[in-house]
């Protein structure tokens, strides 16, 4: 097996995974067994990784990368779509919504889209793995067709979506008018080299791609779509945008950052502080006095790629460490998050379960499933024994490494705030029950979202308290990122000019 | 390892007396009780048995000390330490987690199981934090200490709970989140200067930076730790918490959390940054006499039984700051014996308004007055702590602030003087407390059961444990000389060079 | 037995702590046994000791007992230790023996009450802090006495606490005594700092022989230490808690506030005498403060109507004419005076108070008293006694000797400046103005208020041996003219050194026109108040006699410009600011957050056109940051 | 060929502002297929002959078909078309407008800040395109295609109902 | 072949682009709104044939070509959701579909 071959297995192992669902729901349409297949199916591409570790970095046609920094990312994402998989089986079960077989076809084709995201190291395979996903979710976040909500997120998903696709592409357009390349690692040597910094079109085209970017990410001053989506759409599809979609797209994004050198551009380190400012700040503020759970975790996320952001800023080993564990810890967390969310919501219902007063005294009605959720909060607001906590410190390490004074001050007010607004729903989840507002009848957890949740907070504590085997695994495959010299000439073996 | 068993068996315990109160409440607060008698015996264990101090260069001598590697890749490790000082702030932890267990036995109804896991983890943070050594480690037991508190605050508190949890919550974490940045920012200017990076105190100890960078450093961990101590203008969540959390957790918090402050101040701020807090220690002192006097005045104003002790405890740890940045052997003494005696008077105060409010469910004093008559054991107890906590010479209160202000009038003399004056304010509060709520006619509506035994015998205790220290004090001073001396040690050599330093 | 010394204020301990741990179990009888008999045994140690002591003196005339280590650290080493030498002794034996009777009287006067156990817990405590004040080896053990007693004091003063005054006359006592504490606390900072020692003796021959006489750190810490002085003493300007102090029971007032604590400043500045002559600046100012302190109390007392009013405005008035020794150097006349004084005034305190738990209504008002002598006879022998005493009457009373000592040593210490004798002089003549005054009112003309009850034998006995005292306790030391007996000069003389000398014949001279002076006192009040004329109640009643009479009641108006300058600022301070204008900062912090979410969440408004346009106003801004430099 | 150039310019520009600003759906399509046709013509004269002939086929044809068909078949009607003008009053666009000046005026002093380099001048054939897209080019046709296949699943799911209606 | 200076074509895109731009914020219909956003894909496919003719590249066109599929594939969802939305709101204001805000 070559070794390109070898690298893209997993790849390989997500498409075939699509062609077999698609098959079987044209011989039979059963959803345990889809969603099954689904399942095995990621789950074989995650056993894939496995095998095509030792075979990177190698690069697969100019346009995809697959190394340590793929793999690394590629794995969370296919357990974070694991999950979301499981979360969604009961929730779509038993509604008269169906069928519901093509959600996991969607479902896995966003996942390739996120997975080739993270490969991509051209601007060609970034945009089309980037409209794959999105293209994807929007069937995911509609799929609830009888939901107005959904229906409404759905065009509001698709139409901005639009409007930043275009932006992007414009925006690589003039970057390539300015440099006649594409290939982010020639785009690297141009940008510091034969152009200097005063070069408009490269610098407008950067500002436009960000556009694109901080779109997806749902960054300030693009982050307004995000709450309408994040509450219209079914809760797991919450989730999956919230941490896949974001996931493959900050990652591309850091890999883009470092391959073309930003750091020497104090323009570049300029606009991105001011986003991941006005992020921190604005998206905690937004939340403060929400009352919908979905939307308080949309504007949370918002923040929360902030301080992300911060971590890609500072770069270096150190800020690639701290951002593959920031967003390895957001995935748990926010996959958890929603995944209480989903639990006790149905697709059959016009609304998932996302008021904040349907949530009084969930502490003493459910208390494992309440237990589970505060830990996914205190995991948000960055406290120990939790993963958001060392993601945190972490993220605070390297900005504090590179002396990066505003971020930090907008990250350390920003946490405070966001510190209000989790507090408030855990103060909700503990309060005494009010007889007027029942919880939804709904039987139980089911046993897959159980299973979920429960390895979900074991992770969340676990790696919270012992963190070293993420941080290792981030050292060893993410971290080789950074000394780009070496790895990135495998990416230019066949130059696209 | 006998170390790391002092912080395991009191989360052990907590995650016993969860389900535990699932077969009995009761079996949730022996647990608790016997969490509290195996950690007590742990540290008597420790301390009996070294063999002798172990020396660590630069950083004193200890009576045990524990490491093992926890993150590697950055540095952090699981090192713990016990010297006299953190002995005897331990000891002072295990002795109010038992008071705290003895005297939730009825107030606490419901929910005992997380009530005793929340209490025990919140000491366990406690007890994390006067061993960790590791800057990392501290700062986790710091988060994982106020976790709980919060809890126990939101969820047993009084009417206004959610906002002193959550004021408590926010002020106590974003000072924190300024300490991490603050921590950050020493091991990176250590790994700059020598390579290595890491969290470990001893290491960290001495490491030069310029002097704005060292003020600044050493600003974040001191606005972090007057935050918890508190001092003026960072006090404002103390009335708030203290007023709304159950008695057990004012007890903790009033007797062990706000030590942490000081203790913070102690281990970490001048240690760490002798050059910083020797100039910054005329503000530092400023803010600790404007504490002393500002709670005072405010403890007079108020109505609330539980908020005059709150504000007293302002008053009181002014004091500590005032000693801490004294820096001589005598202030230091009389900061680590002013906290020991305002853990003990002021966690006796707050059981004594805790009972008032389980019989008369006011905590207001313009609703009491002439409680002697009805009461007079708790009317008398809370007499003599009232009088405790004003200084009288012969407890343990006094010998605190005689030495702090002694010490510090070698240093500053004009702040000692001021210092002083606040005693006077301490008369007034102290006295009004006694007048407004056990003086006075009787009144009709108040007719409640005086004290009963369990209550008088944790009283009787911490009676005896303050007379204790008022007239005998030296065993716990020769205990807190030797973790003093390690502190000592670690600024000795910097400090010779400030010129003209009286200390 | 000399070892033994901590016995003396162990046993009263001891009753106190019985008493208090048995919470008002105790049967009274009981409660009786357990609250006198320790400090009768306390008393008998103390006369055996007193024996031992001055039949055979320990080398140096002082006695050291270290009891144990108290503060070890570094340089600060107070022990709590005892020191006995003739002042302590003296001391010792007045707080007991007075003590004891005061005691034994109170176990008849406060009979029936609800407290009775609480009040001999307290009056033991005091007695134990009392001793530890007088027999500490060291400031800062003498500095727990000090606040114990003020302690004490406070508890008593508000023993009766259902009525909210007695309450709020205890709280002025502490607060205006701590205000003095503080200045003592302070001078045991300067002097530690300076001198690097508290134990008395030690830092009272380092002084000597470091500081130079009259330097400005001398000055500075006496006086600090007259600060503390003035307050448990209650001298100008912190004497405005005693006459309020007069809310405890009579032994209280008897025991605390005439006898013993109140005279701890005069007993700190004998003890630190070596101190104050290395600044002579500071014991000018305390013999002024005496002379002043004394005037103005006795015109104060000449105006009051409560019966144990104008004996504490006596109280102060007389401690004045201690201040005013000390002042002169005359130390061994002020511990004289005190001795003399606490027998006198203690047993005006028990007589009044034998008068007033006798009317009906517990009458403290002399105005409507009245023709006692007949019905009290024991109360009013007594009180005659002591107001004869008080009034310093020739001859067959101590309160003549010691006063006519203070009186011509002042003369000879200040003949250039005769000022602090002639204020001293005037007062004798007011003070027998003012206690005849009363002795005249209380005891003759019509009855006003009926009388109830009998006394016991417990109230009787320790009138009749105060009133002996009072009469021979000043036949220890008498004046040239008059036999010239040095016992107590001489046996002072190891502590303040040999007594001045006399002057002979200007001293008879002075002696003479000083008794014609206080006879002449009695004699006016005679005329005043046994044989009114009408001119002179006209006189009281023209406008600007009533105001100046005003002024004397309130006690020259001190209160009400305390009231103006200290409290109501205070008060004030505390009023606008209860609710932590600090606090305003962060909640302010909060709204504006609110503010912040409110005015952001106005842009989400869900509509596809404005988020578009945001986004494109966000492109156009980064496009902006990019380019523009 | 210059003139070829300006003239397909100017009708792409008239058109498209015709497209945004009229009210009937119709109208506005066809002004958009214009639009579209004029583009192509630009690229052809840019040396794109395949790109332009894609652009007449799939963008013109199909894709502006299929809005033709929604469009009929939502009978946006006359009264639609009142509704969407009176929709369209003045003060609406205000402030778009001041977006798109800034946006253009930032466009602008792009193109203003430095002159471009001629280009090649040469035709890329469609030979050239074909090579590349299925040279380094492969795996994004790949790709393509699962967005097609998304694209095709989500417009199933979407418009296809049980029950054989909307 | 021309000698269209390079500066001159580039404006055609741009204005085609704020066009697009103004067409998404202006108009109600959910279909104009689709209409715009295809102008401005439009304008960034003409932008990507530039710059290929700049470099003489077949990149250009590729990426046009992709971009199309994009255009195909957003129109068909869309359209498909916009039917599914005239059911259900029976109408396609795009300010009516404002259930989700805050």
């Amino acid at each position: 097996m070559s070794p390109a071959l070898r690298a893209s297995l997993p790849f390989l192992v997500l498409s075939a995974a699509i062609v077999v669902v698609m098959l079987l729901i044209a011989v039979r349409r059963d959803h345990r067994m889809i969603a099954t297949v689904t399942a095995i199916g990621l789950l074989a591409s995650l056993a894939a990784i496995i095998a095509a570790a030792p075979a990177a970095p190698v690069a697969v046609t100019p346009m995809f990368l697959v190394d340590g920094f793929t793999l690394f990312f590629l794995a969370l994402v296919l357990v974070a779509s694991v999950a979301v998989v499981l979360l969604s089986h009961a929730y779509l079960d038993g509604t008269h919504d169906g069928p519901y077989d093509e959600y996991y076809l969607l479902l896995l084709l966003a996942t390739l889209g996120a997975g080739a995201l993270l490969a991509s190291v051209q601007f060609a395979s970034f945009f089309l793995a980037l409209e794959t996903l999105s293209i994807a979710l929007i069937g995911l976040i509609a799929y609830p067709r009888g939901r107005a909500g959904a229906i409404e997120a759905g065009i509001k998903y698709l139409l901005l979506a639009g409007v930043s696709s275009a932006f992007l592409l414009f925006g690589i357009a003039l970057i390539y008018l300015d440099f006649g390349t594409m290939s982010f690692a020639a785009l690297g040597r141009l940008w510091s080299a034969a152009h200097g910094p005063t070069d408009i079109y490269a610098y407008t085209g950067f500002a436009m791609l960000l556009t694109g970017i901080g779109f997806k990410l749902s960054l300030v001053p693009f982050h307004m779509w995000a709450p309408d989506i994040y509450e219209g759409a079914p809760a797991p599809v919450t989730g999956y945008v919230a941490v896949v979609s974001k996931i493959g797209v900050f990652a591309l994004l850091l890999r883009y950052f470092v391959l073309m050198d930003g750091y020497h551009d104090p323009s570049l380190l300029r606009v991105i502080a001011l986003v991941a400012i006005l992020s921190m700040l604005i998206g905690n503020l937004l939340a403060l006095l929400q009352d919908n759970v979905k939307r308080i975790l949309a504007y949370s996320s918002i923040a929360h790629l902030g301080y992300v952001l911060v971590a890609l800023l500072a770069g270096g080993v150190i800020g690639i460490e701290a951002a593959s564990y920031y967003l390895a810890a957001y995935a748990v967390t926010t996959i958890g998050a929603f995944g209480v969310v989903a639990v006790l919501s149905q697709q059959g219902s016009l609304h998932d379960t996302d008021r904040l007063d349907a949530y009084r005294g969930l502490m003493w009605t459910r208390p494992w499933l309440a237990s589970a959720f505060t830990a996914f909060l205190l995991s948000l607001a960055g406290i120990p024994p939790t993963m958001g906590f060392i993601a945190k410190v972490y993220v605070m390490t390297s900005g504090v490494g590179t002396l990066l004074i505003w971020p930090l001050a907008a990250l350390v007010i920003g946490s405070v705030i966001g510190l209000y607004y989790y507090l408030r729903i855990i103060v909700v989840l503990f309060s005494p029950v009010r007889d007027a507002e029942p919880l939804p009848p709904k039987a139980g957890v089911s046993w897959a979202g159980g299973l979920t949740l429960a390895v979900l907070v074991v992770l969340l504590i676990g790696l919270g308290v012992y963190p070293t085997p993420v941080i290792a695994l981030a050292h060893e495959t993410t971290a080789g990122l950074m000394p780009h010299q070496k790895t990135i000439h495998t990416a230019e073996i066949l130059p696209t000019r | 390892m006998m170390l790391v068993w002092l912080i395991l068996i009191p989360l052990l315990g907590g995650l016993l007396a969860w389900p535990a109160a699932r077969l009995r409440a009761a079996a949730a607060r022996w647990v608790s009780l016997i969490a509290m008698a195996l950690d007590l015996l742990v540290l008597l264990l420790v301390w009996l048995r070294h063999a002798g101090p172990i020396e660590i260069t630069g950083g004193g001598r200890w009576i045990a000390m524990f490491d093992a590697p926890w993150i590697p890749q950055l540095g952090i490790s699981l090192r713990l330490g016990l010297d006299g000082l953190s002995l005897l702030l331990i000891l002072l932890t295990i002795g109010l987690g038992f008071v705290s267990v003895v005297i939730s036995w009825t107030e606490i109804g419901e929910r005992v199981g997380a009530f005793h896991f929340n209490l025990l983890w919140t000491i366990a943070g406690t007890i994390g934090v006067f061993l960790a050594l590791d800057l990392f480690l501290f700062f986790f037991a710091w988060e994982i200490m106020l976790v709980p508190m919060y809890f126990l605050i939101a969820l047993w508190g009084h009417e206004n709970r959610i906002y002193a949890a959550i004021k408590f919550f926010l002020f106590t974490q974003g000072s924190g989140l300024l300490m991490l940045l603050a921590i950050l920012a020493l091991v990176f200017v250590h790994q700059r200067t020598t390579g290595t990076l890491t969290f470990d105190y001893f290491r960290l100890l001495g490491t030069r930076m310029s002097p704005s960078t060292e003020m600044w450093i050493m600003l974040g961990f001191f606005i972090a730790f007057i935050v918890k101590l508190p001092a003026v203008p960072f006090h404002t969540w103390l009335p708030d918490a203290h007023t709304e959390a159950p008695t057990a957790g004012s007890v903790i918090l009033a007797g062990i959390m706000l030590k942490t402050g000081a203790y913070g101040l102690l281990r970490f701020v001048v240690p760490l940054f002798p050059l910083a807090a020797i100039r910054f220690a005329p503000i530092a002192m400023l803010l600790g006499v404007i504490g002393i006097i500002y709670g005072a005045l405010l403890a007079f104003g108020q109505n609330d039984l539980k908020r005059l002790v709150a504000y007293s405890s302002v008053s009181h740890l002014g004091f500590v700051l005032l000693g801490v940045f004294a820096w001589n052997a005598l202030a230091l003494q009389g900061a680590v014996m002013q906290m020991l005696a305002h853990g003990v008077s002021t966690g006796a105060l707050f059981i004594m308004v805790g009972a008032l409010q389980e019989r008369l469910h006011t905590r207001d004093m313009r609703l009491m007055g002439g409680l002697w008559a009805n009461m007079p054991k708790l009317s008398a107890i809370g007499m003599f702590f009232a009088i405790a906590s004003l200084g009288l010479p012969g407890l343990g209160n006094f010998i605190g602030e005689f030495l702090i202000l002694i010490g510090t009038f070698r240093v500053y003399p004009a702040f000692a003087v001021v210092g002083t004056l606040g005693v006077i304010a301490a008369a007034a509060y102290a006295l009004i407390l006694v007048q407004r709520a056990f003086h006075g006619p009787p009144r009709d509506a108040v007719a409640a059961p005086d004290l009963r035994a369990r209550h008088l015998a944790v009283m009787a205790a911490l009676t005896v444990a303050i007379v204790y220290l008022g007239v005998y004090p030296q065993p716990v001073f020769d205990m807190a000389s030797g973790g003093l001396a390690n502190l000592q040690t670690a600024t000795h050599g910097v400090l010779k060079l400030a010129e003209g330093d009286p200390r | 037995m000399i070892h033994d010394l901590w016995l003396v204020p162990a046993f009263p301990l001891l009753g106190a702590a019985i008493l208090m741990i048995s919470a008002g179990r105790l049967p009274s009888r009981a409660v009786a046994l357990v609250g006198v008999v320790p400090v009768a045994v306390s008393a008998i140690v103390s006369a055996i000791i007193g024996i031992g002591f001055m039949a055979a003196p320990p080398s140096g005339h002082a006695f050291t007992e270290i009891l144990w280590r108290w503060i070890a650290i570094g340089g600060f080493r107070p022990a709590v230790g005892l020191y006995l030498d003739p002042l302590s002794l003296v001391m010792m034996l007045v707080v007991t023996i007075v003590g004891f009777l005061i005691l034994l009287y109170s176990t008849e006067f406060m009979a029936g009450d609800e407290g009775y156990s609480r009040f001999f817990a307290y009056m033991n405590l005091f007695v134990s802090a009392m001793l530890v004040l007088l027999l500490a080896s060291n400031l800062l053990f003498l500095y727990v006495g000090w606040e114990g007693v003020g302690l004490c004091s406070y508890l008593l003063i508000g023993f009766w606490y259902q009525d909210a005054a007695n309450g709020l006359a205890a709280r002025k006592a502490f607060i205006v005594t701590r205000i003095g504490d503080t200045g003592l606390m302070i001078g045991l900072f300067v002097l530690f700092t300076h001198l690097g020692t508290l134990d008395i003796q030690p830092l009272l021959h380092r002084a000597a022989s470091v500081w130079p006489h009259g330097s400005a750190i001398a000055s500075l810490a006496t006086a600090l230490l007259l600060i503390g002085a003035l307050g448990k003493s209650a001298q100008i300007p912190l004497q405005t808690w005693l006459p309020d102090a007069m809310a405890g029971p009579t032994p209280v007032s008897a025991l605390i506030h005439a006898a013993t604590m109140v005279t701890a400043g005069v007993y700190l500045i004998a003890r630190m005498h070596g101190l104050y002559m290395l600044a002579p600046a500071i014991q000018m100012t305390v013999a002024a403060i005496g002379a002043a302190t004394l005037f103005v109390a006795a015109f104060a007392a000449l105006n009051q109507h409560d019966i144990k009013r104008i004996l504490a405005y006596s109280t102060v008035s007389q401690i004045g004419y201690m201040f005013l020794a000390l002042g002169v150097g005359a130390w061994t006349a002020a511990i004289f005076h005190f001795m003399a004084h606490a027998f006198f005034k203690a047993l005006l305190f028990l007589a009044a108070g034998a008068i007033t738990m006798r009317l009906e209504h517990h009458e403290h008002d002399i105005f409507r008293m009245g023709g006692l002598a007949k019905k009290l006879p024991v109360a009013f022998w007594s009180f005659l006694i002591g107001s004869a005493s008080l009034a310093a009457l020739p001859l067959v009373t101590a309160g003549f000797y010691s006063k006519e000592m203070i009186l011509s040593e002042t003369w000879a210490h200040g003949g250039a400046v005769p000022i602090l004798w002639a204020a001293g002089l005037v007062t004798a003549f007011v003070t027998a103005l003012y206690i005849f005054r009363a002795v005249f009112i209380v005891f003759f003309g019509e009855a006003k208020t009926p009388i109830v009850g009998r006394y016991g034998i417990r109230i009787v006995l320790p009138l009749a041996v105060l009133s002996v005292l009072a009469v021979i306790g000043g036949f220890v030391e008498t004046p040239n003219g008059l036999g010239g007996v040095t016992i107590f000069s001489r046996f002072m003389g190891s502590v303040f050194g040999p007594a001045p000398l006399a002057a002979g014949a200007t001293e008879t001279a002075l002696l003479v026109f000083a008794s014609l002076v206080s006879l002449s006192g009695v004699g006016l009040a005679w005329l005043l108040y046994m044989r009114p004329a009408p001119r002179f109640a006209a006189w009281t009643q023209t406008p600007s006699v009533v105001a100046w009479r005003a002024f004397f009641l309130s006690g020259w108006g001190f209160d009400v410009v305390y009231d103006r300058l200290v409290v109501r600022p205070f008060l004030y301070v505390v009023r606008i600011n209860r609710h932590d204008a600090i606090d305003d900062v962060y909640t302010g912090i909060a709204e504006a957050s609110r503010g912040l979410h409110r005015l952001l969440k106005l842009t989400q408004t869900g509509r596809i056109r404005w988020y578009a346009g945001w986004l494109a106003a966000g492109s156009i801004l980064t496009i902006a940051v990019a380019v523009i430099r | 060929m210059n003139a070829t150039f300006y003239l397909s310019a100017a009708i792409a520009v008239l058109s498209t502002v015709l497209v945004i600003t009229r009210a009937n759906g119709v109208h506005a399509l066809l002004y958009l297929v214009v639009s579209l046709l004029a583009v192509a013509l630009v690229f052809f004269t840019l040396g794109a002959p395949f790109a332009a002939a894609l652009e007449v086929i799939v963008y013109a044809g199909a894709i502006m078909v299929l809005f033709v068909f929604v469009v009929m078949m939502m009978n946006l009607g006359d009264a639609a078309a009142v509704r969407e003008a009176r929709w369209m009053e003045p003060k609406i666009w205000v402030g778009p407008s001041i977006l798109a000046i800034l946006l253009t005026a930032q466009l602008a002093y792009m193109l203003d800040s430095n002159t471009m380099s001629q280009p090649h001048h040469a035709i890329v054939p469609a030979r050239a395109v074909g090579i590349a897209m299925y040279g380094p080019y492969l795996l994004c046709v790949e790709l393509a295609s699962m967005l097609l296949l998304a694209a095709l699943v989500g417009a199933y799911r979407l418009a296809h109902t049980e029950h054989g209606r909307l | 072949m021309t000698t269209i200076p390079l500066d001159h074509v580039l404006i055609l895109p741009v204005l085609l682009f704020a066009l697009g731009v103004i067409g998404v914020l202006v108009r109600r219909n959910l279909v104009f709104i689709l209409m715009s956003i295809e102008i401005m894909l439009n304008a960034a496919g003409l932008m990507f044939i530039i710059a290929g003719a700049r470099w003489g590249q077949p990149d250009g066109q590729v990426m046009f070509l992709l971009v199309l599929t994009l255009a195909a594939a957003e129109v068909s969802v869309g359209l498909a959701l916009i039917i599914r939305i005239r059911h259900r709101l029976t109408t396609l204001d795009s300010d009516a579909a404002d259930l989700l805000q805050g």
